[in-house]
């Protein structure tokens, strides 16, 4: 494990930038406008929230080029667990904006029937598994996911996501020691943000980083600027094409900085310094990435500006389309939680339904975080 | 007299729990500079230093371990679990370790601590932010399970927690954290003992046991009652382990009726062994079935979330039921 | 038709489903190489290879956070807990993830997986080795808890689960791994239903609810009431969760009277919740206390386990109990 | 980190090592008879097992040193956690064996009046914390203690042990995360006996040796001969001493074997090869050390003999005065549970008086590990 981060989008000039990219054109606008959509949804969802019209919502503002750049090195039929900040995975890989929202607004179209908080979506067909709040379960998961791959030997590969914060959970060492010793076929991907709500990172681990801890698993680490879209792609490229020929599993750490509040409840004037805020907002990795495209002749600002109002067009039409849809039947409570209804919950629907109307009121207080 | 609400009371008990006894300490995680994610430990740290008010890494396994350590070693700990959903990966140290080690050491070693915990729907929180875990401790000796429905009583427990010598879990209903107000003995010495019910509505009709938000829900279904002429006796538990059985007890007798009202998951819960005690001690002065209205048997739900929680409409048909049986 | 102890038909049910099934993995400590502690998985990695029968790390929360991983993708994963009171380290991952997976996402991920493990006490086993942690389980929605009392129902209720769709929790009663034996279909489609009681013994004068190892424990008791004119009705639940509800109703209709016997700690255990259903809905039909005889709300003993663990005395006191009221 | 192993009594000859040895010889003396006692112990222990006067043993044949060796580093101030595996630190820090028999007994004279299985003992007098089975639960109850010393001033120490096959548990991670954040003044203590039951090393864990887990916490990480009491002393010492002035935690990893089976249920002969037992057998640490105490002058061959018999005597004599204590007496089942009984407790044990003898039939199947 190296301590210097992995970096391919230098500062000023593309010259040695421009040798290193393995990707065409259009691969590059993919990632471009994926990160460019990403941040359109955050930016609908946050006033969705503000206006009152959400319940809650989990930006990812700076760290688009993390979760896209890193995504875009999977397959189609490729696994991924993510955490709840990584929409733009779910973007990337075909998730439409309003099955998204469907989630935030907790109505109808949602696949789990607004039976979780928003931005706990779930997306099977694109194998983006069922995301829950407690942090770190789903780095196990995604080694158990792996290790069935390799017993049925699919040749497919399992990408883990999760935060500087997650490292500390017992998921994270038990789910990065049983890819070691079964030699699985995952990524795992630690999207260190710095922040875990109000803990930086440093009161999160007295190890140098994040990577160092592979180690610890007999796996590579790798440090990678999460800010730098392209070296994130190559990093997770190259761990990807190590786990599908069967040489087990990666730790990258994607180092990043969370621009926003931690969610729509969190107030980071009570713990972090503005300066820190200001001097990451000069890394956005949005621009950083246009600016290397226009540079490039990619492209030129009136794509730029057209692109990024498209995406707003269509988060607002998003927003408005998933808006309309009405909430889910309450009969809907008692279906999933068996394949099928046992006869003490038929009891109980059949004794709600004979009762009617009038429910507890309205959740009273706010949700704290 | 102070009115305060909930939170503050809380708040309140650890600032004076902390001044009184050097060896408290609170750990958990976003309880310092950020004053916990409900602010209920808001200034402690300012106050106490980082020393005796720490930010933990995220591991609440981390979080009841070291803090069952710091007891043994003659410390009182209180540790915040951010929610109660989030208590679980630190159950096996609650389970096997902090809730047995005065009985597997003969009273060698002993854990004196206070994992406060705030708990219970209504702020809409979906599946992992609401849940009302408590019969899971209930079902452990060597724990004690507290919960609070009133600012005084959030004070005066807190403080009967931490100058105790066994460990508790102190569930703070979070819904009635700031919708809650009340009077608040200011005397630093003022405590509310453990296993003692407090009886919130005197009545001769129906006995209702709650704890809790819970109570308050309780309390509006039994006005609706006493409209119709049925008189309610309302016992607000407190503390679930230590139980007061005397006081149910007594009051069912009176009564021969009763509902036991809670938020949590129906099956195993405590409404179930509350029913179970007076199904075995008093079954000859029942004139009906003890009715239990609860959580329903299904994850905590999002957007149907005052659907899924005990309404005063389901506790006062639950009333109407054995009060006309 | 073949004579087997309860640990040679659950080996053979996991051989059979094995062969049958491609997708049925066992994992878990020492169950390879060694077969198991108990020896339960003799054989199997020896038949069905290195990446069918895993040999993990000591790390129960691993074990089952991997086995969900498996589940989600299309496995059948078998993961076996060395004994029930190490499970605890895995709760969070039991709880929030193996119970609500197919909840929280629709049903479009689900967790078909039986979690394997010896509990109860009569081993010698002192606190660690020798809880009954039932309840935890039943009062956890999405989860199925199932305890066979004999050799035929271990074979066939094991089955049933692992061709299930829904995670379930299988509790082996050690105490009986050896000393029960009996006859056990040879026919490998033979399984046994969840959610259906086996009346263990018909009698008119008294219900008797029970499971697991203290099924036996009962048919003692059962049998020396008989000798004073008390006919037991004893039930043995074999899955508690679905819950054979209507089962234990229809006796009690008849009887009139109950005992419910678990070697689990009493508070808050699955006994009182069968009271409570009684309590709820045949109240009228009793004509004595429900009794429950259970282990103490104590740690599980080393030295005194035979005074903890419920006796057939103890159960024939309160079946005399209750006949007498 | 390094890879190689700390050792310090070396093959042949004892020149080198002399010049590294800081102990005198009354000191040596002690190490080498609290290992000489260590082994009496275990193996009367055994014995009684085998011939059913107690319930089930658990040996430390092999590890003496590692035992012994680390925990003489420690002041009589300093707190330990032990595991199950580690007779020799209570015989070193002065319990009597009777003391120890008398848990094994399950009888009356017993800390903990026979609640717990035999090899889980309390010393609280020694500063010797309770043992419990599960695995691992120790490590993050030592930092806890640390952490409490450290918030006190105390400048005392803690020592927590483990085996390999606990650094697979989750408060392995987080005992070892809590103490590097928080500086905590502890000494964790991996006796790498290279077996879990019957899970060799190399299925546990990936990584390339137990010491380079330390990295991920930001601590340093020591090797050390496991069978070479002199370098496990050393190495501890270093440790400690780095943990009371303040400096923060260790990973120590003692390389040692499993000589014996893991309990006495167990059959090391389904899973373990014959050959290494023997290759080990070769490597017998008290051997070792009595090779270097004789060529040193520091003993002679009627002395070792008349130290191995006096061994002998004192756990003989020891058995014969435990096994001649009553059990403890039923009501002591309700005893501190909490610290005071309880009233749903008192009527529990009312009622079980009232209903007196006849109890379940003791134990009808045997303890299988
Ligand atoms: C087990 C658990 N404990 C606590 C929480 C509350 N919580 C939600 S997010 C969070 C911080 C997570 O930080 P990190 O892993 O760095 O991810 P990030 O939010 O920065 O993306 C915490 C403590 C939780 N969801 N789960
Ligand atoms: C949480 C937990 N899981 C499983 C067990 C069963 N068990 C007892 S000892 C042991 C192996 C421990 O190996 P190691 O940590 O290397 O210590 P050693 O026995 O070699 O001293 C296992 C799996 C347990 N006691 N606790
Ligand atoms: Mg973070
Ligand atoms: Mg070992």
């Amino acid at each position: 494990m190296s301590e210097s981060l992995l970096t391919i989008l230098g500062p000023g000039g593309s010259e040695k930038t421009r040798a290193r990219v393995k990707l065409n054109e259009s691969e590059l606008l993919s990632l471009w406008k994926a990160m460019v959509r990403t941040r359109a949804l955050d930016e609908r969802a946050m006033k969705l929230q503000r206006q009152g019209r959400i319940g809650f919502y989990v930006p990812s503002f700076g760290e688009e080029a993390a979760q896209v750049g890193s995504a875009f090195a999977f397959g189609k039929d490729d696994w991924i667990t993510p955490s709840y900040r990584q929409p733009g995975i779910a973007l990337l890989r075909g998730v439409s904006a309003e099955r998204m929202l469907d989630n935030c607004f907790g109505n109808s179209g949602d696949a789990a029937l607004g039976r979780q908080m928003p931005v706990h979506y779930s997306h099977a067909p694109e194998h983006l598994v069922s995301i829950s709040s407690p942090i770190g379960t789903q780095i196990v998961q995604g080694t158990g996911i792996a290790m069935a791959m390799r017993i049925r030997g699919t040749k497919q590969v399992c990408g883990s996501y999760f935060g500087d914060g997650a490292t500390s959970s017992n998921d994270f060492h038990t789910g990065l020691n049983f890819a070691g010793v079964f030699k699985s076929p995952i990524v795992f991907l630690c999207i260190n943000n710095q922040w875990a709500i109000s803990l930086c990172v440093s009161g999160q681990t007295a190890s140098k980083n994040m990577a160092v801890k592979a180690d610890a698993y007999g796996m590579p680490g790798v440090r990678v600027d999460g800010n730098d879209v392209l070296a994130v792609y190559e990093a997770t490229r190259v761990a990807v094409a190590r786990a599908r020929a069967g040489d087990g599993p990666t730790l990258i750490e994607l180092l990043s900085f969370r621009m926003g509040p931690h969610s729509s409840s969190d107030d980071p004037s009570r713990y972090r310094p503005k300066e820190e805020e200001k001097a990451w907002a000069e890394k956005d990795p949005i621009r950083r990435f246009e600016e290397f495209l226009i540079t490039e002749g990619v492209i030129d600002r009136s794509t730029l500006e057209k692109t990024h109002e498209q995406a707003d067009t269509e988060m607002a039409e998003a927003a408005k389309d998933s808006e309309r849809k009405p909430a889910p039947k309450i009969d809907t409570l008692f279906d999933d939680v068996y394949a099928e209804l046992p006869r003490h919950l038929a009891r109980q629907r059949d004794a709600l339904r004979a009762e009617g109307g009038d429910h507890a009121a309205d959740a009273d207080a706010a949700f704290p975080l | 007299m102070s009115t305060m609400t909930v939170l503050q009371a809380l708040n309140a008990a650890l600032h004076e729990e902390m001044a009184r006894d050097r060896n408290v300490v609170c750990l958990g995680e976003d309880i310092g500079k950020n004053g916990g994610v409900f602010r209920t430990t808001d200034g402690l740290q300012a106050k106490f230093g980082e020393d005796r008010v720490l930010d933990t890494p995220l591991a609440e396994s981390g979080i009841i371990g070291t803090a069952i350590g710091m007891a043994m070693y003659g410390l009182r700990p209180v540790p915040e679990i951010q929610f109660s959903d989030f208590i679980f990966p630190a159950f096996d140290q609650i389970v096997s370790e902090m809730a047995k080690l005065r009985y597997r050491s003969g009273g060698e070693f002993t854990c004196p601590m206070v994992v406060r915990t705030p708990y219970g729907g209504g702020i809409r929180g979906g599946h992992y932010h609401s849940q009302s875990p408590e019969a899971y401790f209930v079902h452990t000796p060597g724990l004690q399970v507290v919960v609070p429905a009133t600012p005084a009583d959030a004070k005066g427990l807190l403080k009967t927690c931490i100058r105790g010598q066994d460990p508790v879990i102190f569930l703070e209903p979070k819904r009635i954290y700031r919708t809650v107000k009340g009077e608040v003995p200011d005397d630093p010495e003022f405590t509310v003992p453990l296993g003692v019910a407090r009886i919130a509505r005197a009545g001769s009709h129906v006995t209702l046991v709650s704890w809790g938000a819970m109570v308050h829900t309780c309390l509006e279904a039994a006005e609706e009652a006493a409209k119709q002429g049925i008189e309610v006796e309302l016992l607000d538990l407190r503390s679930l382990l230590p139980l007061d059985q005397d006081t149910i007890l007594d009051s069912v007798k009176r009564t021969g009726r009763c509902v036991v009202a809670m938020e949590a998951t129906r099956t195993c819960g405590v409404a179930s062994e509350i029913s179970a005690i007076i199904a075995e001690e008093a079954i000859e002065y029942l004139e009906a079935p003890i009715v239990r209205v609860t959580g329903f048997d299904t994850p905590f739900p999002y957007t149907l979330e005052h659907v899924y929680m005990p309404s005063p409409k389901r506790v006062l048909s639950a009333i109407e039921k054995v009060a006309k049986f």
